[in-house]
């Protein structure tokens, strides 16, 4: 006996197999990101109250760059209506049409990782330095290096560091950060008078923790969904010629992942870099 | 028949009979239950065996009594639950005395044995944060201002109160979950750092008894027992005074 | 996603000539029920080896800090210092007991319930070829194996496994070993997300093929109630397990990355300050954990249920009584357990609000359990009752589970559950579920479809003496554990209480009055033995499913029980693709005795 | 995909697309503008923003996922999985603000 409804769909439930999986999983996806995104909510409302980064425990606003992330975010949802498009010309047996949407498709792809690298490369380049009188700064590190704290310092027989301060927090109102007032001055500190270093990395706080959690698990389906999209573009795609339902399927299943995906990111995107 | 429940330890406080008493009555609603369906069992295969009963029924029961008893399950539990188990609850973990007549301590856990921390004569708590924190201040008591006279317990995990007062303890802990259990008191409460969880109860006995640890927090959990000593007023007076002054245990 | 083809390999895979070699038939094989044998055989050794842990913990809590004999020396020699002179350390304790738990739960009883079973039967029960994705259910046994692997491996790595229990609290699971960066917790979270990655994939082919691939004229109301409760099963599987995996992500970044989901500021751990930003909640992990935990232990019992009610039907030679109340109820089940997970969590400090929410969803939860129950035992009612080895398990399991689950209400109760949270009634009450309650469930299995799978019957006699000696024991093991627990007796004590005995008070001169008493505390002897002797007869049975697979007495017919459902109406052992024509279905799962029909059973496939 | 589609239908359901992409975008353009414009209520702030996103994720989930056409057995399974995730949300933080306290 053969496997029924790999291709054709069945009667009384209107759906061929790989639909009622991908479906099933998705599922189990919106429960993942969803027990992330409760995770998130609860934390921050558990959060203490005050400024950022004076109180520590405080939640960060506006540290992220929303211009760049609003560009990504279209990026991403380009993405969104080029697979569909990429179906559609299947659906109309337009092989060329295909190609050229689903290479759309993977180039979006390609610029959001991309994108997110570089955000993410910004914040593991970004500091923030607490000083013995109390004093505490965001900025950058002559040079910006990754990763570095005080045992770094220690390690690389630092005795001054050549530190830029931040003018202004994103987006705050003047004067409510800290480090506001402290205009782009810049002169190296002496490493006896730093009590702690972080750049942005998960550890520094809480908030961080979670948005690279959430980003890097994001990441990590949109690159999955590369690859298999990669996959139904080239190799993949000679089955058109033999089995061109089934492939039309396929496409389907990974478009409905990448629009799933998509749409993570939709509640991702203000939950991280606006509220 | 004994106040406390069947092979449960005596019980020293006010609710902890309310509790037994509950657990009396589930347990009979259960005993009830299973040696009924147990008898009934045991009849069935008996009385239809192959040899007995060759031919099977294809119908089998036709009546409705099972429905019946389903509601009547139903039904208890319904009545257990909100005559008793509700309102019990609130009593006794909700419903706090107020805290100008009662002792109230701040007890914390830690890996492996539990501070006490009692008002001392202001009746106020001294100021705690981290940078107070040393060896022989593991929580933090500023020292200056209120927290001069404040009482700490000299012996491990031994923490004293009066008879038929009532209790209220604020728990916390320094490091893992920890859970304080007084068996006789019939009082439970996990303490989860970061959090500052109050709980009360009246001891109605006095007497030294056990503070179990009730929730797994490391190599020490099984050893971490301490001593709960109910004392007259008078004693307990006695027993702050010798346990003031700067140094705790350790 | 499915993007590799599982097509290609059936497009052709049907050729008679094309015999596929050892290692796509019997170790790479996308064939349900090798897939479904290789679960089996994989869960029942770790079954045994957690069952083994738990020898050895119960001597020390028998004889608590004298060295084991003879398996003393082995620890040490395997483990190390942990195991120093042969004595179990209170930390190779808490590594075998958080172990023992897990290996038990993920890694013994759902692969079997859930992989093995599952996979062997629902295909051939709903008259499906295969799985609806052969592909993805290899990789999920895959995945299985390599947790499995993951978790095995942790014993041995510096610092040993995790030790955390199996709930792996925070901030306990974060700081109990902060020697090692990578250490047992680690890789207690990497294993598990390889077997939460495993069920997924399952949970998706099952339901999967259970809404697509059922035969004609299977419909919803015809199908077995194993295949209702496996159905059921998979979606528990699949919507409460990946909260857990989030909560898995976290805590491994917690402890790779030293971020603070689940800890909050100002931790000291042995005086020390514990280096971390802070902000997290330690309850946070509880509630994920629990919203997967609970679940799950339907997941334990669902297809246990599930093969005792086709155990029975069978046996009993007429149809279940009130079908539409089982699927029904076991529905109801699947939907409420979602909602009644914090039952666990009363003592963390609850208000009244929300511990009366969950208790009163606790205490609804149990009328379905009690319909389930009551609808089985009235399924005896009027039978023929033959009593062969599969349903001497199965009908022990009726009032074992009822055991269990009775004493599943005081615990739901939050003003009882003040003093029974965490004492061994707790323990009490879900072995008696687990083990001779689903344990015995799926010994039943093994011993019903053991003829399917391979052409021969287990042995009778041995079967019968595994049945007896199992259940005399499995009764004198937890049995004591509710009166302990009623004592007072705390669970997971790494010294079987003896700290809180009264032999303490009198030695430290604490003179305490609630000590356990000396009575309580032999107990843990008397369990011991009965556990050490448990042991001993599972050789039978061990020796009996061997032996039996190359010499057991060759079955003389495709449906050696005269069984209605489609499994047996199939070819013995089933070929690839299952059904030698394609099956339709007539009637409902059990027409046993109809009246009028010449034989005593009419199979699903049965026009008249 | 059980029903053909005619072409004449998917160019249809194409200038749907288009229109979608384009409250998608516009979607995206008001919430980061509220943004900029700083509300004096962060509740508010949060509920439009979390309002947009759900519109734009329908718009998402119907249309480019094709639910709007697609079978009941998908919204049973999309249902239930939506409630629970609501109960896993909400009973939590339910319970992380009911806790016994003390009133004076
Ligand atoms: C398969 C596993 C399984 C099952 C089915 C159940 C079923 C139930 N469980 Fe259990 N439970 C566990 C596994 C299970 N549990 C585990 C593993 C733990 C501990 C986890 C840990 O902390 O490590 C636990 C812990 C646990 C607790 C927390 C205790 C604590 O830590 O303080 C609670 C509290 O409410 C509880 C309640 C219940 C209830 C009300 C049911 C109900 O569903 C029961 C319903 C059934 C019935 C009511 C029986 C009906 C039968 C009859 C009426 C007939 C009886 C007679 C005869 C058969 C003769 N369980
Ligand atoms: C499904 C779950 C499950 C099962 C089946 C069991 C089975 C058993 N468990 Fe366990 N147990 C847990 C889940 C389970 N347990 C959990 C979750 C905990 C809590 C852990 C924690 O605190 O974190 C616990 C804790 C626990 C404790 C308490 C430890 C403590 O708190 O300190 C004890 C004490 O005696 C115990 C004993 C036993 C015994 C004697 C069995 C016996 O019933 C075992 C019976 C086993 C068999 C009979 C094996 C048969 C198999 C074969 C013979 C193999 C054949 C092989 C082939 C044919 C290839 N268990
Ligand atoms: Cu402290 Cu257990
Ligand atoms: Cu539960």
């Amino acid at each position: 006996m053969e496997i029924p409804y790999t291709v054709e769909a069945r009667k009384d439930t209107g759906l061929y197999n790989a639909k009622v999986g991908i479906w099933l999983f998705l599922a189990s996806e919106v429960m993942l990101f969803g027990a992330l995104f409760s995770s998130y909510i609860l934390l921050r409302v558990g959060a203490a109250s005050g400024d950022w980064p004076a109180i520590s425990l405080a939640w960060p606003h506006g540290l992220l760059n929303i211009p760049i992330g609003t560009f990504n975010t279209a990026v991403l949802i380009s993405s969104s209506i080029t697979v569909v498009m990429a179906w559609a010309s299947l659906k109309m047996h337009d092989f060329g049409k295909f190609k050229l949407y689903m290479g759309l498709t993977l180039l979006c792809a390609l610029g959001f990782v991309s994108i997110k690298t570089y955000e993410y490369h910004e914040k593991f380049t970004h500091y923030e330095v607490r000083l013995q009188d109390g004093k505490i700064m965001t900025g950058h590190i002559q040079g910006s290096p990754m990763f570095w704290d005080l045992k770094t310092l220690a390690d690389k027989k630092i005795t001054a560091l050549d530190f830029h301060p931040d003018a202004a927090k994103h987006g705050a109102k003047a004067g409510e950060a800290p480090a506001a007032k402290e205009h782009a001055k810049h002169a190296p500190i002496p490493v006896g008078e730093i009590t702690y270093l972080s750049a942005f990395v998960p550890k520094h706080h809480t908030f961080f923790a979670i948005y690279f959690t959430l980003t890097a698990l994001h990441a990590l389906h949109v690159i999955g969904g590369a690859l298999v999209m990669a996959f139904l573009w080239l190799p993949g795609a000679k089955m058109w010629k033999t089995d061109p339902e089934r492939f039309t399927n396929r496409v389907e299943t990974a478009g409905l992942f990448w629009h799933f995906v998509d749409l993570v990111w939709i509640f991702l995107f203000p939950v991280l870099y606006l509220l | 028949m004994n106040e406390h429940f069947f092979g449960t330890p005596l019980i020293a406080s006010h609710h902890g009979a309310a509790l037994d008493r509950l657990s009396w009555l589930v347990h009979g609603l259960m005993l009830i239950l299973f040696v009924g369906w147990l008898a009934y069992f045991i009849y069935v295969l008996f009385r239809f065996r192959k040899s007995r009963n060759p031919q099977a029924s294809h119908t089998g029961v036709q009546n409705h009594l099972s429905t019946w008893v389903e509601v009547g399950i139903a039904t208890i539990e319904a009545v257990l639950l909100i005559g008793f188990a509700i309102p019990l609850w609130a009593r006794a973990v909700d419903e706090f005395p107020k805290e100008k007549e009662s002792v109230v301590i701040r007890v914390t856990g830690r890996q492996f044995n539990w501070i006490a921390h009692y008002p001392g004569a202001d009746g106020q708590f001294g100021d705690q944060d981290t940078k107070f924190v040393a060896n022989n201040n593991p929580t933090g008591i500023n020292r200056i201002g209120k927290g001069k006279d404040d009482v700490v317990n000299k012996v491990s995990s031994e923490i004293a109160i009066p008879v038929d007062k009532d209790v209220i303890i604020h728990l916390g802990s320094l490091d893992v979950i920890h859970s304080f259990k007084l068996n006789s008191m019939r009082v439970t409460q996990d303490a989860i750092p970061g959090m500052n969880i109050p709980l009360h109860f009246k001891a109605i006995k006095e007497g030294k008894f056990q503070i179990n640890c009730a929730q797994l927090c490391g190599v020490g959990h099984s050893s971490m027992i301490g001593l709960l000593k109910v004392l007259k007023p008078a004693e307990f007076d006695q027993w702050l005074k010798t346990n003031a002054g700067e140094e705790s245990f350790e | 996603m499915q993007a590799p083809s599982h097509t290609a390999e059936h497009a052709h895979g049907h050729d008679a000539h094309h015999e596929p070699g050892f290692l796509t038939k019997y170790i790479f094989s996308s064939d349900h029920k090798v897939i479904g044998i290789q679960y089996g055989v994989t869960s029942l050794i770790f079954l045994f080896f957690g069952f083994a842990l738990m020898m050895l913990m119960r001597w020390q809590l028998a004889n608590p800090n004298t060295a084991i004999p003879v398996f003393g020396k082995m620890l040490e020699a395997l483990l190390g210092d942990v195991a120093k002179d042969g004595i179990m350390s209170p930390d190779l304790y808490n590594s075998f007991g958080a172990m023992h738990g897990t290996i038990m739960v993920f890694l013994a009883i759902v692969p079997l319930a859930f992989g093995a079973f599952g996979n062997f039967v629902v295909p051939l029960q709903i008259g499906a070829p295969d799985m609806a994705f052969p592909r993805i259910n290899m990789v999920s046994y895959q995945a299985y194996f390599l947790g499995g692997v993951v978790m095995f491996i942790s014993f041995f790595i510096p610092g040993g496994a995790a030790k955390s229990g199996w709930t792996s609290y925070s901030p306990l699971a974060t700081v109990a070993d902060l020697a090692h960066r990578v250490n047992g917790q680690t890789l207690w979270l990497l294993g598990m997300v390889l077997l939460i990655t495993s069920s997924l994939l399952g949970a998706v082919n099952f339901i999967t093929t259970i809404i697509q691939l059922r035969a004609k004229g299977m419909s919803w109301m015809r199908l077995p109630f194993f295949v209702w409760a496996q159905f059921v099963t998979g979606f528990l599987l699949l919507l409460a397990f990946p909260p857990l995996e989030a909560a898995g992500i976290m805590q491994l970044m917690d402890n790779l990355f030293q971020t603070s989901f689940f800890l909050p500021a100002g931790l000291s751990v042995s005086g020390n300050p514990l280096p971390v930003s802070g902000g997290g909640s330690p309850l946070l992990w509880q509630h994920l954990f629990w919203f997967l935990g609970h679940p799950e232990v339907y997941v334990l019992i669902l297809p246990g249920m599930g093969i005792v009610c086709e155990i029975i039907a069978c046996n009993t030679r007429k149809p279940i009584w009130g079908y539409k109340a089982l699927v029904n109820s076991v529905l109801a089940i699947g939907f409420i357990s979602f909602i009644v997970w914090a039952h666990h969590m009363y003592l963390t400090g609850m208000g009244t609000k929300i511990s009366t929410f969950f208790q009163t969803t606790t205490m609804i939860i149990s009328i379905p359990s009690v319909i389930i129950l009551t609808a089985l035992f009235l399924s005896l009612w009027g039978g023929s009752i033959r009593f062969n080895t599969p349903m001497l398990f199965a009908l022990a399991f009726l009032p074992m589970f009822g055991i269990g689950g009775l004493t599943g209400l005081p615990l739901g109760f939050n003003a009882t559950d003040i003093y029974l949270h965490d004492t061994y009634y707790v323990i009490a009450h879900f072995h008696y579920v687990v083990a001779p309650g689903t344990i015995f469930a799926l010994f039943a299995g093994v011993y019903y479809w053991f003829p399917k799978a391979t052409g021969r019957h287990m042995n009778e006699f041995w079967g019968k003496t595994h049945f007896v000696l199992s259940l005399i024991f499995m009764n004198l093991i937890f049995m004591p554990m509710f009166m302990q627990g009623l004592a007072g007796m705390q669970r997971r004590m790494a010294d079987g209480g003896a700290t809180y005995s009264m032999a303490y008070a009198k030695e430290n001169n604490t003179g305490t009055q609630d000590g356990l008493s000396p009575k309580i505390i032999k107990m843990n002897k008397t369990v011991s033995h009965a556990a050490w002797a448990l042991g001993v007869v599972q050789i039978p049975f061990i020796i009996n499913f061997f032996w039996s697979m190359k010499r057991g007495r060759k079955v003389t017919s495709d449906n050696p029980w005269e069984a209605t459902t489609l499994e047996w109406q199939t070819p013995t052992p089933p070929p690839h693709g299952n059904f030698t024509t394609t099956p339709e279905v007539f009637r409902g799962p059990y027409d046993y005795s109809v009246p009028g029909h010449k034989k005593d059973f009419t199979p699903q496939n049965q026009k008249v | 995909m059980s029903d053909n589609h005619s072409t004449a239908d998917l160019k249809k359901h194409i200038r749907t697309y288009m229109l979608v992409f384009l409250a998608l975008l516009v979607g995206t353009a008001i919430t980061v503008g509220l943004y900029y414009v700083h509300f004096e209520s962060v509740a508010l702030t949060v509920s439009i923003a979390l309002f947009v996103a759900s519109i734009k994720s329908f718009l998402v989930a119907g249309f480019f996922m094709h639910l709007i056409s697609e079978k009941k057995a998908i919204y049973a399974m999309l249902f239930t999985t939506a409630v629970f995730f609501v109960s896993l949300m909400f009973l939590t933080i339910w319970a992380m603000n009911d806790y016994p306290v003390i009133k004076p």
